[in-house]
């Protein structure tokens, strides 16, 4: 293939795993921004989305559609009710203590992992896409769902966007985030609010798994990679920033998609991974962080 | 004697961890005046004005507003019961606009537009500056707004932490004429303060608070007739 | 460290080790066996604690430094046919060479950012080692033959596969190591290191160079990590990628905030804990990484700070 | 003779302003020198550019004739720049005994002997009379006592220039008289640089006094002709009850 | 060893694990006529088994059917009678799909449960993580992996793999079907792990004898989870994609390869690693259709199936479509699992060779099992024939060519056992034992 056409396929794959990187990365973000919470569970909950959105749409007979889109608004709402009792039972608990809540999100991962492995089962299980419409290029196909899922995840990332910067609840979770103590000086009562931000980032993170799923598959050890990238892409991005966040998912979705034109695929992980880490080493405070905190 | 009373402490313990910070405090803010706290550093001022937010768990002792025990409540609903807190060095959302710091304190007691008018007309300096990040305000402007937040409350009873600490003098004016304007609105004020000019010019009575309790209250004319007690508890002359 | 007397603490560490000693002689042999493998992974808690615990640097790319020691000792021998000690020597170098690397790019950073600095840098050495995998065997590893796990002494040698001997190497390591440590904790240098956790700024403005003091706690904590990863290779005779892997990065924190992080003795416990919760859980039940999570979270609730950690909080607080 | 400390045109900007603004300044061994003036006037910024906490955006600093605008904090530290915070930064969890170690062990050279250290803490501690708070967490002393043991970490630096930044905030009256003796003492073998709002220590103490305005110096000489500085009176005190 | 045997916690151990299994073994050899002698009752223990199984992490599809089919293995076992007139009993541990937690279960195995033998690995990385334990502890060590390492003789004489084929024979048992059938010219996509290897280095020489070359290799990291920007490196002239991906994300691939072609695809030849335990009708696979792949055993019932593949797929519980009896989304991993069976009649057969009495005769028993040769068809081996080369410890059998046709996987070619061999690389036997 020649070079220009193989361009613009990878960029479109990075584009894809850059819309669904940031909307994961999105709920990572908001859960380590307001509580200081490093959530190692959170890829177990992504794992959850996934495996809701097999069960629900497996459940729902008629056009795959119609499953899909019962899974796009109730698998979300299932996570979130699991991140709620989680955080009620456990994080609060242990008020936030960054070391306890890493044990603990350690221990989280475990029994989600568990818990998916014995109802669910080891098995990659496929969902099928809504619609599946074959885009052809001139030099490939192209799958239009790949397609929709960016726009899905543009969309969501607007939303999610208006309701923090332009919403009664989206300033509550601001401020929160900038001074909880201060805050609860003014009404918000921040012990609500830390379990509201939980739960929304669990479902952020089940979201972006409906909306993969019917590309990848649902599977009980999938949540461990988009972690590390989402942490990745939280930090780099430059913490609490919203902007940053989305920059720097697609800035890693791009560079994996693009560098991996020019070299074999494991030396292209080996360099982009590489020039990640040399940007923070260099810009430590990430790309859109203030330079102290 | 208590309808008199906007605020009555009594017998306040308060730890930091395993230090104790507040022995037995007792304190009492009259309706409409303005009560000055005055004491050394660590001496428990900055303590006494978290402790009636409810950000610091008092171990004993009470806080009553207007009748209404403000103990027992978890910190944010302090506030909804109409005490506003000015903390020290302002702490703004400093990542936020003017607006949206102003909005958060409407929200606390469901203010409306009509108040947030009211407060603007109070700092019509803030009126400019809507859209700007608070954290890029000047000293003063923080100030303002940090005390526009607080009276977005519409409070009975406000507490004011040093808010005249690292400002220029021409601020520290308009900080003191704003407080004035407010006690002959009626709001009661607790204000922490380290000079004694600043005392001297809004309050009408002074508590000495050292190691935790509160040493003596006096009215502020006595005060002007005696500075020895400020001497005596602040070793300022 | 309240108590500046060292008799305390130093009578503990000994009789620590004497226990181990004694316990070769009594344990069964699966007991026997398991408990070389973890005196082995606590050397590995314990270098990780020195950085965390001590200097309060959270790193999630341990694994690198485990797995240096690991390929360094390993493919030494695999390759080079060399002897037990040269390559044990080249473990530890290689350690030593890659936390220096690290340490001055990383340090660079702090907080949450070195954390992912260092996840990152692992995930890079994670890759190369697929990468090379003509050298290094790639994700199936390689084994260590067993003929080469002899250590010699002219006419006599000690077979490293047998398994008294294989314990007692396992506890020569730890016991120096588990010393070691404690005396860095104890020493002026260790007393930089707290300083440099609890407030840089102020170290600094002490005339501390804490930038310097920082490169070298990670060198030393990366060595002792390598050494581990030497050590297990040349005893246990399989090096493979699955040790450079980000579990394994987490698996050492884990170890050491469930023993209680800057304490000497914790990542032990911590290790200890860990594998006889899996080990004793899995008997009993294939769905045991429930039983293990829902026992993370009960720790973590009733020991916040680690068992040690808490331990020394609430009762014993000579405990270094 | 030689200035033991002088800084040329030095400023610092933070964003937009001027926290110390072109700063001619010089002092001479051996003597006590307060610097005053108002909150936000930059005399934090000030030592802090000196003690190399932060950077100058422009200008140098130089003591004892060698120039030490590039250098870091800790080696100006290492020759002879002691600073002492502002707000008390002691290790809190620390014991007062292992706070004052860390400074003492940096100065000996032996490198070896834990009896030098010894010895070194407990005559920093004597002479800030916290000597029978060897092993209480320094988290657990009084605001006052913390003051001091910052007092106590500086001293043990063996500093040929002392910086005390507000020492005094929050001093009982009592402590505040032990103090200005400390001080007195400090100085017989170092210079002390100091930042005090409690005029009446400063008076006692200072040989020369500097005040500083809007990250300017408004006015430089000895307690007398600065009391008598109008224009100082105006900045500064303010009305005085 | 020299250790006092006073204080012996195993033995406690064993007794909590196995207790309730102990008490009723008990009872009954109380009760059952002729039980005078303890010699007798220890001639009549049972022979343990450790099944070193992959319950969680990346292998615990197959794990589960491993499981299914051993337990159907030893269930025909112990009803004919067991092993030397003794019945056999499996111990279970998982070992994560790890393998620095394989080689301790292989010690658990050894000196908790003081198991005869460990089997049933699959994951070649655990196999050689495991294999220095089980060379040590001088524990027979029988795994079902398919990768060349055992036969490489890089390991030891202690591990065997009796019960499939490996790699290396499988790619050159097919290769003069592929270059006579699908193309000469083919583009190889694998995993950049160990599996893949095998694939990357046996493939190209065993094609060349054949005529036809691999013009293009691309190993894919296994880290990812999406293969679409890989494909552009496909050469435009490829006339076969050779295809192996392993793991969870293979579905993905021939769903994005289906995207990137769509019909004009070159021929596909995959091996069905890639879609064990995955149903063949999942929504996206249509794209497979007419494409070809290797099978160990057959998934799919085939007219021909002899009496023995019947029983044994009764006996393991897969219907026609190779998924589980009741529950026809459970599929099962076919084309591998008949190796536990297999390899079971292999350890039975080698027991009795060697009179095994106990742990003691571990070396009477590898000595047995290297002397085996041949394994006919029938029963206790229903994939088909066998030969055994005891000098590299492996198994070489034939192999199934089966095209995918109205969402069935049907045979269309069997290769020969000769067609697999090659050169032994090493001799285990002249190692001490």
């Amino acid at each position: 293939m020649h070079f220009g056409p193989h361009l613009l396929l990878a960029a479109l794959e990075g584009l894809v795993t850059s819309a669904v990187l940031a909307l994961m990365a999105l709920g990572l973000s908001l859960v380590f921004g307001v509580m200081r919470v490093v959530n190692v569970a959170h890829g177990e909950f992504f794992m959850l989305g996934a495996v809701l959105a097999w069960a629900i749409s497996t459940a729902i007979s008629g056009h795959p559609a119609l499953g899909f889109l019962a899974a796009l608004v109730l698998a979300p709402l299932i996570v979130g009710a699991v991140a709620l009792f989680a955080e009620r039972l456990v994080l609060r608990r242990l008020n936030y203590n960054p070391e306890a809540t890493i044990v603990a999100t350690i221990g989280m991962l475990y029994i989600i992992q568990q818990l998916a492995l014995t109802f669910y089962g080891p098995e990659a299980r496929p969902v099928e896409p809504p619609f599946s419409y074959r885009i052809l290029l001139p030099w490939f196909g192209y799958s239009g769902y790949k397609l929709s899922v960016i726009a899905a995840s543009a969309l969501l990332l607007a939303a999610t966007w208006f309701v923090l910067t332009r919403t009664k609840i989206g300033l509550i979770m601001r401020a929160t985030q900038y001074d909880s103590e201060t805050a609860q000086a003014f009404g918000i009562p921040v012990d609500r609010v830390y379990a509201g931000v939980f739960a929304l980032g669990a479902m952020l993170a089940a979201v972006a798994a409906v909306l993969i799923v019917p590309i990848s598959q649902a599977h009980y050890l999938m949540g461990q990679d988009p972690l590390l990238l989402s942490f990745i892409v939280v930090i780099i991005g430059g913490l609490g920033s919203l902007r940053g966040t989305l920059v720097a998912a697609v800035l890693i979705g791009l560079s994996d998609g693009i560098i991996s034109v020019f070299f074999s695929p494991t030396l292209a992980k080996i360099i982009a991974t590489l020039l990640v880490a040399m940007v923070l080493v260099f810009r430590p405070q990430g790309l859109f962080g203030t330079a102290s905190r | 004697m208590t309808e008199t009373r906007a605020l009555t402490i009594s017998g306040l313990d308060c730890f930091y961890g395993d230090v104790q910070v507040l022995y037995g405090l007792d304190l009492a803010l009259n309706k409409g005046e303005v009560l000055c706290l005055f004491g050394r550093n660590g001496a428990g001022k900055t303590t006494t004005l978290k402790a009636i937010m409810g950000l610091i768990p008092s171990s004993a002792g009470s806080i009553r507003l207007d009748g209404e025990e403000l103990t027992g409540l978890p910190a944010h609903e302090v506030p909804k019961a109409g005490v506003a807190y000015v903390p020290q060095g302002r702490r703004l959302f400093a990542e936020m606009t003017v607006a949206e710091n102003i909005e958060i304190g409407l929200m606390t007691r469901n203010k409306g537009k009509a108040t947030r008018e009211n407060v603007l007309d109070l700092f019509p300096l803030l009126r400019q500056r809507l859209r700007q990040r608070s954290g890029t305000l000047s000293g003063g402007e923080q100030q303002m707004l940090a005390m526009a937040r607080a009276l977005c409350l519409e409070p009975q009873v406000l507490l004011l932490d040093e808010p005249t600490e690292g400002l220029m003098p021409s601020m520290i004016a308009k900080i003191r004429e704003t407080v004035a304007k407010l006690r002959v609105s009626g709001v009661s004020t607790i204000l922490v303060e380290q000079r004694v000019d600043a005392v001297l010019s809004v309050a009408d009575r002074v508590s000495f608070i050292e190691n935790g309790r509160n040493r003596e209250t006096v009215d502020v004319e006595q005060l002007r007739a005696d500075p020895s007690a400020v001497r005596r508890y602040v070793g300022v002359g | 460290m309240k108590d500046a007397s060292p008799a305390k603490p130093y009578a503990l560490h000994l009789g620590v080790i004497a226990l181990l000693f004694a316990l070769s002689f009594v344990l069964p042999d699966y007991h026997h066996g398991l408990l070389a493998r973890i005196m082995v992974l606590a050397v590995f808690a314990m270098g990780y604690n020195m950085l965390f615990g001590y200097v309060g640097l959270l790193s999630l790319g341990h694994a690198m430094f485990f797995s240096a020691g690991l390929y360094g000792a390993g493919l030494a021998v695999i390759h080079l046919g060399w002897s037990v000690p040269a390559a044990f020597a080249a473990g530890i170098l290689c350690g030593a060479a890659l936390s220096l690397v690290i340490g001055v790019l990383a340090l660079r950073t702090s907080g949450v950012a070195f954390m992912i600095v260092t996840m990152m840098f692992a995930q890079v050495f994670y890759l190369v080692i697929l990468y090379f995998a003509s050298w290094t065997g790639g994700d199936q590893g390689m084994v260590v033959p067993q003929p080469a796990r002899v250590l010699g002494f002219g006419a006599t040698s000690l077979d490293l596969t047998n398994p008294t001997v294989r314990y007692m190497s396992a506890l020569a390591l730890f016991s120096t190591v588990l010393l070691v440590t404690l005396a860095v904790v104890r020493s002026r240098y260790g007393r930089v290191l707290v300083a440099i956790r609890e407030n840089e700024e102020r170290t600094k403005m002490l005339g501390y160079d804490t930038f310097s003091n920082k490169l070298a706690a990670v060198v030393i904590s990366g060595t002792i990590c390598a050494a581990s990863g030497a050590a297990y290779a040349l005893l246990f005779g399989y090096v493979g990628s699955s040790f450079a892997s980000v579990q394994y990065s987490i698996l050492p924190l884990l170890w050491v905030l469930l023993g209680g992080a800057a304490t000497t003795l914790g990542p032990m416990i911590g290790t200890l804990f860990m594998y006889y919760i899996v080990d004793i859980t899995s008997g009993y039940t294939s769905a045991y990484l429930l039983i293990v999570g829902i026992a993370l979270i009960l720790l973590v609730l009733f020991f916040p700070k680690g068992i040690l950690g808490t331990i020394r909080q609430r009762w014993l607080g000579w405990l270094p | 003779m030689m200035p033991l400390l002088t800084t040329k045109g030095l400023s610092r900007n933070f964003g937009g302003l001027r926290a110390v603004a072109n700063v001619d300044f010089a002092m001479m061994p051996g003597e006590i020198r307060a610097v005053i003036g108002p909150n936000g006037a930059g005399k934090t910024t000030f030592v802090s550019l000196v003690s190399g906490r932060i950077q100058p955006s422009s200008g140098m600093v130089v003591f004892d004739g060698a120039d030490i605008t590039n250098l870091p904090a800790y080696a100006r530290v290492r020759l002879g720049v002691a600073y002492t915070f502002q707000i008390t930064s002691v290790f809190a969890n620390l014991s007062v005994y292992d706070n004052v170690a860390l400074p003492v062990q940096r100065t000996l050279t032996d490198g070896r002997s834990k009896g030098a250290v010894r010895t070194g803490v407990m005559a920093a501690l004597e002479r800030t009379g916290l000597a029978d708070r060897t092993h209480m967490l320094a988290g657990q002393l009084s605001y006052g006592h913390q003051r001091l043991l910052e007092v106590a970490m500086g001293l043990a630096l063996k500093p040929r220039l002392l910086i005390l930044d507000e020492p005094t905030q929050g001093l009982a009256d009592s402590e505040i008289d032990n103090f200005i003796e400390l001080v007195r003492d400090i100085a017989r073998s170092a210079t002390v640089l100091l930042i005090e709002h409690n005029m009446p220590v400063v008076m006692q103490l200072a040989d020369r006094i500097t005040v500083f305005n809007a990250g300017k110096i408004l006015a430089e000489g000895t307690p007398e002709q600065i009391r008598a500085n109008t224009e100082v009176q105006d900045a500064y005190l303010g009305a005085t009850p | 060893m020299h250790k006092s045997k006073t204080f012996d916690l195993s033995k406690t151990g064993l007794t909590r694990r196995t207790a309730l299994k102990g008490l009723a073994a008990g009872a009954g050899l109380a009760v059952a006529p002729g039980f005078v002698r303890y010699s007798q009752a220890q001639s009549s223990a049972p022979i343990k088994i450790g099944f070193q199984s992959h319950r969680t992490g990346i292998g615990a599809a197959y794990g589960r059917w491993y499981e299914k089919t051993t337990a159907a293995a030893i269930k025909a076992i112990n009803d004919a009678g067991g092993i030397n007139g003794r019945p056999v009993e499996v111990i279970i541990e998982d070992d994560g799909t790890d393998p620095g937690r394989g080689a301790e279960v292989v010690g658990k195995f050894a000196t908790q449960h003081k198991t005869d033998i460990v089997f049933g690995t699959l994951f070649s990385h655990v196999v050689i993580g495991s294999a220095p334990a089980a060379g040590e502890a001088k524990m027979p060590y029988f795994v079902v992996s398919e990768g060349h390492h055992v036969a490489s003789t890089k390991l030891n004489r202690y591990v065997f793999q009796p019960g499939i084929t490996d790699v290396k024979s499988q790619i050159q048992a097919m290769a003069p079907w592929i270059a006579a059938n699908a193309g000469k010219k083919v583009t190889q996509i694998f995993p950049d792990f160990a599996f893949g290897y095998d694939h990357r280095d046996y493939l190209p020489p065993a094609l060349k004898a054949q005529g036809a070359e691999v013009i293009a290799q691309i190993a894919i990291p296994p880290t990812e989870s999406s293969f679409t920007k890989y494909f552009p490196q496909i050469p435009a002239e490829t006339e076969v994609i050779y295809h192996v991906m392993v793991g969870p994300a293979v579905l993905t691939f021939v769903k994005e390869l289906g995207e990137f072609y769509g019909s004009n695809r070159p021929q596909l030849f995959g091996f069905i690693d890639s879609l064990e335990a995955t149903d063949i009708n999942s929504p996206g696979l249509e794209f497979l259709d007419g494409s070809h792949f290797w099978e160990g055993s057959p998934r799919y019932a085939q007219p021909d199936d002899s009496a023995a593949q019947k029983a044994y797929r009764a006996a393991v519980g897969i219907d026609d479509n190779g998924a589980a009896v009741g529950d026809p989304k459970d599929v099962s991993t076919a084309a591998h699992m008949f190796g536990c069976w297999e390899t079971l009649y292999v350890v039975k057969k080698a027991m009795e060779d060697a009179g095994y009495k106990g742990p003691e005769d571990r070396a009477k028993l590898v000595e047995a099992t290297e002397a085996l040769t041949e394994f006919a068809e029938g029963h206790e081996h229903p994939q088909g024939p066998k030969t055994f080369n005891g000098k590299i410890h492996q198994c070489f059998g034939i192999q199934n060519i089966s095209k995918v046709e109205g969402g069935k996987l049907k045979v269309v070619h069997k290769t020969k056992i000769e067609d697999g061999l090659y050169e032994p690389e090493g001799d285990y036997t002249t190692q001490a034992l």
